[in-house]
């Protein structure tokens, strides 16, 4: 019988790599690459089709075990491999798998881009709020107060919200949910890899080696339960203040609009170039 | 197929397991439980009600929910 | 003197620190001392393992590589370096979580166990594994160990760890039946 | 819309019109001057030919996407000038390791830095070597008119997709910007390299197995060979590995898919070389002033050559050995600081002295130039 | 804290203990493995002494705010890795053309790309001699063990306020990582120097003015002289200038500058030279395998001397001019396919042959590896 | 008397600096860099302590002309380095003048980081719509349909809006005006020096040359009234859809809001860590 | 001081002025017009308000208006 | 045949497409030619220039030095090169906005004028100073030369600018008192 992670398990898992994963125990890249595959699995698409892209960190790792075309490229750089892979070979399905830091620091040009640029590559971003692999400095989604090897004293910045700028730069896609929301998540990543243009899903992950346990956010469980405490569906949030909102995890879909998409424009122009 | 007609497997791979503990802590029915050793076990299989979560919660692929029909 | 001490087991067992504690007490004792480290394709948790030179000399080539003494905590520690122990050397287990498959060398001690029963679960075995060594094979002087110990464990644990490390030093003489390399060593 | 006597062109447009004779499909860069019209030529005929040409954000989102187009089967290029080619220096890297074809066209202009942007220089000939981190190998061509860059502009892809590795073009200002006359060949008149695909069924696909050049057939995303790729130290099969044995085969096939090409590789012209008491070494630009000395100095009946670099990396080394014996004096002609200049003496080994005739500051290496250093060692 | 006996550190530690005994109060950082616990320790202490540490988006940004921070007056260092030294490449050409103090350690790993991430190599030693683009000239030093680390920060400091100019501390993951003695100097005890300021009226001030060392003073921002800072070719007073005899002028004193200083910046140390046959020349953690061999060897009754590099660029080259004729081989140890091994062939000029001894493959060079090579060569 | 281009004439411009300045006739950076010299001027700010930094393109090489501490960085850079400068030496005023390409292309990452960590630096965005300094190739901020000489045949990307972007990205201040509205400009510039916090203000303005010939936009002055039609206030658009706001201006101020500073947070943490 | 007893000059600095013809064009009361030669001339002085608009858009900081109490 | 020839004048007046048309039709005619140009420290308007170079044999060192005929369209241009005017070469200006200051060798012309009262104010100078210029001193055939304009400038003009060209080389004819460097290559 076909449960959802035997389908995994004998379909998208790579046999020849060793498992159990590198993933720290309780660490929630691996809830949200199950979901990933889960949501694939929905699409239909083969796997000869897809190319799973990512940069350097702990979620960088994922593409590796799976069974697709598989790219771990430069740290920060995924989006810019992804958008040249789906420019020159529209019909692949490219989805980049990354973290805060990969996507959001060392990356965040390369986001706001692809979001400008509305091409048709999904995003999944485990965000974690922290640099796991090199073990845990302050990343741009940390929420401030909070404590990183380089923010032994807090951190004093303001976070990004990553699914909201993307939004904001131009994505025609974006949602959030978390690795305690699993279900939701699997669904997110499904509207996002149907979805024509460029979709992002940023999904809320335990990191209890790096981050949650400088904090004092107790074990893997503590920090999923904490998840499910601090998740609010935008819907509710219509009449919150900023600093209501400030500590919450702002779940649903974030923006979703339909507008051209960039190689489906740019076929156009080879048409119109070509008949000149 | 009515849920009283079908037979529930919880399976679960131990050497894939790292005794995380999600599985057995947010399983809604109390069905898994953490032993001894720190491995989930379903002991109270009985109570499944083959909601999944366990299995779509594990970060290592390490748990299936199976269901067959029961023979009557 | 000049001996190569490998410590290995996996993350959060406090090896390198400890590795860090002997190095340091080393020099407190005025000899040279030299401490490295693995680390894995990256800088995370897994495996891990500190080495320590300890010398009378200038340590030129920093790396261990045939030690003297390796403590070993973990089975996959004791199967991936048993091998580069040296001829003679001290091989110290922790019996609860390696076995050694006949290893007669091996001197085995039930160092995590009784950390657990002793301090609880959260104290890691990193203190009184250096306790036994120092009681097998004393390599540094016990009151530099022991002011080290108490300048690089979180200052809260500094009793608990203190009192580990007493109960490892007794562990390692109990150990002792006939002394296979005396050392000459001890009253540093 | 060929001319029978040829027809006018800059250098720039024959870099256009090497790379789509060579079957360059994809164009992905950031303007930066004296490189621009590569991109803006390119931005009209590509989508003509139904290939893509897309402005990135940056030059690293330029040669990301062109490593990523390649790895979806497509022939890619960028260009770009000194600090674009220094931002880019990270992913050349990546190509380097990934076996990833591409050719990467640097217009040199002055600098460091901003510099004097519009000013020509030839800068960036060790840069191009060393600019990435690590020991890596690299392949790396440069021309002197317009003709030649075409000609070397095709090289660059041919050898690009025949070793898996990033080629850089290297062209100077100069030549990036001068028109001159040049006789476009005809479809099939030059060579053209596609890459390796593999024949094999999926399952025997090793994209990093050893073969007997050395270099592994390459499968494109898409085309049913789904594999792994990182930048990473990687086994045969694409996947991390620090298996010291695995490590050393992996690298060592990544340096003697090279060497085994050198004399392939390695170009260059001579001129007078035989019986030449001194040769005057140049390229790009300052190759024409370098012949034109030439000429001047054989016509004054001077035992003086020209060996003219078309291959800057790997350095041409046994172009110069077959002269050891018989000549005195090397000459260096370029518009740097001696970069060339360090590299015949690295090879000299005392069996010929170097000297030097340079331009280091933003100006061409006239004739004259040369002249004046060529006549005190000639005299 | 000062320990009788010395304390133990770990090399990534004495190089905060250098900067911060150097004077240095900013540090802008991006982490990257094995240098992120420079970065971890400075934001903990810089604080507690006034100073400033920020983390910045990417390594671009990192040297980016350093360069601004030095602007303003501030001692300032960024520490990385390979690839984030790849990326900072472009603004190293600013900080030498602009002329701005700054300390940048690349404590190397094994590249290209990523590599290896955690394994030591010395793969960055041309890089940080050619990374950037166009001709500049550039400091670059190293250290072999905790001590030294320490001693060469205080240096990097010294030199780059001295000669106003990005100056790259070269560490290996080994030094990096390695912790041993050191006994830290008290306060004044080792020479601490800081940058020339303009003391003539701020009419006066010419930022890039010639002076007697070819270094000009330098005005913080806000010190009220007001100044242009610019990446262009500019002229004495900073301003953009294409003018030859300015570029000329302006270029040579760039260089000029620093080999004045030749004697002073180029660090040497040597062991046994005098009377050898075989000289083995390394530097960083391959130096001491070098120690150890050179060692056995005089054990043995070899003439064999030892030669560690502390700077690597300028090449020091006197120091092996002084062995020209007395030296028959010179044995390079490093761990890489042999990047100084070409620079002694370079400045070899035929009077002596050179061996390497190589560990290219992100291990580390051991005394025997070395024992083999020099053992065929005193044979 | 003193007109405020007096003013400008005798106090800030550099005297030894070759006028006219080299932008084309009728380019709007000058007006903007007069705006941005009225606005500084008003806030009584010394010259030595305020630190003018700029990227590379024609709206930065404004420093050059100016007598202020000036800094003119590489492309995309003035962010990295002005935060350097404010973070070592908090009492400086920094400010930022840069174009769409430098500050949004090649800097977008710095610029969104900028933002986020809230720092005292105000940014004054020059967008003409295009990269000026190389002769007219599409930028980020080139609206959809619109003639670069890399885009002969129409943009096809969505075009960022800088304001809004920085404002989502965390930037305490963002305004925009435009060069016909040079006196709202100025007012928006000093409302940006006087505001703690990150601030940014577009300045929509004409590139005749490189942009306005291209795409048959007449002269200069044609262009200056193009910007008169098109803008239209934020306050006006609260129930305009996303495709009628589309082809307009919004002016005004898009986002004020108050947070705390970076290099205020920043002196916390050094009085906490001096005081341990 | 009242509007009537101000007496304004537009200065206009012919050395700068690139002739781009938006001091003409905008100025409100039509003041300014651009000549023959393609400078601007503030012919109709007295029409001038005072507005400075020519002087804050002039991109050549080219333009001064300047004011003086009229001397009755 | 080896001729060096520099057109200048500033953005805008299309002279770098009038370089471009004379290395064209020159090698449509079976010479070598070679053209280059002057960016400024950007590359922007403000001043322009092209140098063209003719020849017969192959052209090594591609940029003017001592030109052959100079063609300046500004006061500016003039200034800055006439010196580099080989001795006995041809200098033309554009005498109403070029004062050659008692330089008895410039050849005045009318250019932009003409081409205003014409073609109206929209039309740059630069065919016809191609006339004038082949007027003068033909270098290249004037079939070669009409067919590379014809090409060259933008379709809906090529009408205007032969006419232009004519035009020109009435001017430039008209000009020849006495050739002082009469040219053997007229009828190519
Ligand atoms: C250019 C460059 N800079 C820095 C690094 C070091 N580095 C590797 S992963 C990483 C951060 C990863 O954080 P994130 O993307 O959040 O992923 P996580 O590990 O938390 O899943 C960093 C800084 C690198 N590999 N390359
Ligand atoms: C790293 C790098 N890439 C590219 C360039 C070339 N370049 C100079 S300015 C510029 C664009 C300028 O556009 P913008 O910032 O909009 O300013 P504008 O000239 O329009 O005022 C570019 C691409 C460069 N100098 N450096
Ligand atoms: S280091 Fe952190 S992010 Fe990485 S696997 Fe462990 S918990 Fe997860
Ligand atoms: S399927 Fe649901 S009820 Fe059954 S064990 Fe899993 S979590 Fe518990
Ligand atoms: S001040 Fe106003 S009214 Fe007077 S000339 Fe200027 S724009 Fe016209
Ligand atoms: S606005 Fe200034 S530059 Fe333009 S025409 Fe008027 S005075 Fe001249």
């Amino acid at each position: 019988m076909t449960t959802p992670n035997r389908i995994i398990l004998d379909k998208y898992l790579r046999h020849n790599k060793k498992f159990p994963h590198i993933w720290c125990p309780g660490c929630g890249i691996g809830i949200v690459l199950a979901a990933l595959l889960r949501a694939i699995d929905r699409t239909g698409w083969t796997k000869d089709e897809i190319v799973l892209v990512s940069g350097i960190g702990c979620s960088s790792r994922a593409p590796v075990y799976v069974d697709f075309n598989t790219l771990h490229t430069a740290h920060g750089r995924a989006l810019p491999f992804a958008t040249g892979i789906k420019a020159a070979r529209p019909p692949l399905k490219v989805i980049v798998f990354t973290g805060d830091g990969d996507c959001a620091a060392i990356g965040g040009n390369h986001l706001i881009h692809a979001c400008r640029r509305n091409i048709d590559v999904t995003t999944v971003v485990v965000n974690n709020y922290i640099y796991g692999m090199t073990g845990g400095q302050q990343s741009p989604t940390t929420p401030e107060g909070m404590k990183a090897t380089t923010a032994t004293r807090g951190v004093i910045d303001q976070p990004f919200h990553i699914a909201e700028l993307a939004a904001s730069a131009g994505a025609t896609f974006a949602a959030r949910s978390t690795t305690y929301h699993a279900k939701e998540l699997e669904s997110f990543i499904l509207k996002a890899l149907e979805h024509k243009g460029f979709s992002l899903v940023e999904a809320i992950s335990q990191a209890p080696v790096c981050f949650g346990r400088r904090n004092g956010m107790g074990d893997p469980v503590e920090m999923v339960k904490r998840e499910k405490e601090l998740a609010i569906p935008i819907s509710k949030t219509a009449d919150m203040t900023f600093e209501e909102k400030r500590d919450k995890i702002v779940t649903g879909i974030i923006e979703e609009r339909e507008a051209k998409e960039w190689t489906d424009l740019y076929a156009g122009v080879k048409k119109t170039a070509g008949e000149e | 197929m009515a849920k009283a007609d079908v037979k529930r497997k919880v399976v679960i791979y131990r050497d894939w397991c790292k005794q995380c503990g999600i599985c057995s802590t947010f399983c809604p029915t109390g069905c898994i439980v953490k032993e001894e050793d720190g491995y989930p076990f379903p002991r109270y299989i009985e109570k499944c009600i083959g909601c999944r979560l366990c299995e779509l919660r594990c970060p290592e692929f390490a748990i299936t929910v199976e269901e067959e029909a029961k023979s009557k | 003197m000049y001996k190569e001490i490998r410590l290995a087991g996996s993350g959060g067992q406090g090896l390198i620190t400890a590795g860090v504690i002997l190095a340091e007490a080393a020099i407190a004792g005025g000899h040279e001392a030299v401490q490295t480290q693995s680390y894995g394709p990256e800088a995370r948790g897994g495996a891990s393992r500190a080495d320590v030179i300890i010398s009378d000399e200038d340590i030129l080539y920093p790396k261990a590589r045939k030690f003297d003494i390796f403590l070993a905590l973990t089975q996959e520690a004791y199967d991936k370096f048993r091998a580069d122990l040296a001829p003679g050397g001290l091989l110290i287990i922790d019996g609860d979580l390696v076995d050694p498959a006949g290893d007669l060398d091996a001197k085995s001690v039930h160092i995590t166990a009784t950390v657990r029963k002793n301090f609880g679960d959260r104290m890691p075995p990193n203190v009184m594994a250096l306790g036994v060594l120092q009681g097998l094979m004393p390599l540094v002087s016990e009151r530099k160990l022991l002011e080290t110990i108490k300048g690089r464990v979180p200052p809260k644990t500094v009793d608990k760890n203190v009192k580990a490390f007493k109960l490892g030093v007794k562990l390692g003489k109990a150990l002792i039946d006939q002394p296979a390399a005396p050392s000459n060593e001890a009253d540093l | 819309m060929k001319k029978k006597n040829g027809q006018l062109l800059q250098g720039n447009e024959a870099v256009v019109e090497g790379a789509l004779y060579a079957g360059c499909s994809f164009y992905a860069g950031y303007p930066i001057t004296p490189s621009t019209e590569i991109a803006e030529v390119l931005s009209i005929k590509l989508p003509e030919r139904g290939g893509t040409f897309i402005q990135m954000e940056d030059e690293i989102a330029s040669i990301g996407a062109c490593l990523g187009a390649s790895l979806a089967g497509a022939k890619s290029m960028t260009a770009t000038s000194g600090p674009g080619f220094s931002l880019m220096q990270e992913l050349i890297g990546y190509g380097v390791i990934s076996e990833i074809p591409m050719v990467l066209v640097n217009v040199m202009r002055f600098g460091p830095s901003t510099g004097l942007p519009t000013s020509p220089s030839q800068g960036d000939v060790m840069q191009a070597r060393w600019g990435t981190h690590g020991d890596h190998p690299i392949i790396v061509l440069t021309a002197d008119s317009v003709p030649e860059t075409f000609e070397m502009t095709v090289k660059a892809f041919n050898f690009s997709e025949k070793y898996r590795i990033p080629v850089i073009l290297l062209l100077d200002e100069v030549v990036g910007h001068m028109r001159e006359k040049i006789v476009l060949p005809a479809e099939g008149e030059v060579k053209v390299v596609d890459r390796l695909k593999p024949e094999m069924p999926p399952e025997w696909y090793a994209p990093y197995a050893d073969t007997n050049t050395g270099v592994p057939p390459m499968a494109a995303f898409g085309d049913g060979y789904r594999h792994h790729v990182t930048g990473l130290v990687h086994d045969a099969q694409g996947f991390p590995t620090a298996k010291p044995e695995e490590v050393i085969s992996g690298m060592d096939r990544l340096f003697s898919k090279i060497s085994r090409g050198f004399s392939e590789v390695c170009l260059t012209e001579e001129l007078y070389c035989e019986d030449a008491k001194t040769i005057i070494l140049s390229y790009g630009s300052a190759a024409r002033s370098a012949r034109d000395a030439v000429e001047t100095l054989r016509a004054d009946g001077e035992k003086v050559g020209l060996l003219k670099l078309k291959t800057l990396w790997p350095f041409p080394k046994a172009a110069l050995e077959k002269y050891a014996n018989s000549v005195e004096t090397i000459i260096v002609a370029e518009m740097n600081r001696g970069q060339i200049y360090r590299e015949v003496w690295r090879v000299a080994r005392g069996r010929w002295q170097v000297g030097k005739a340079l331009a280091p500051y933003g100006n061409m290496l006239t004739p004259e130039m040369i002249l004046d250093v060529a006549r005190k060692v000639t005299k």
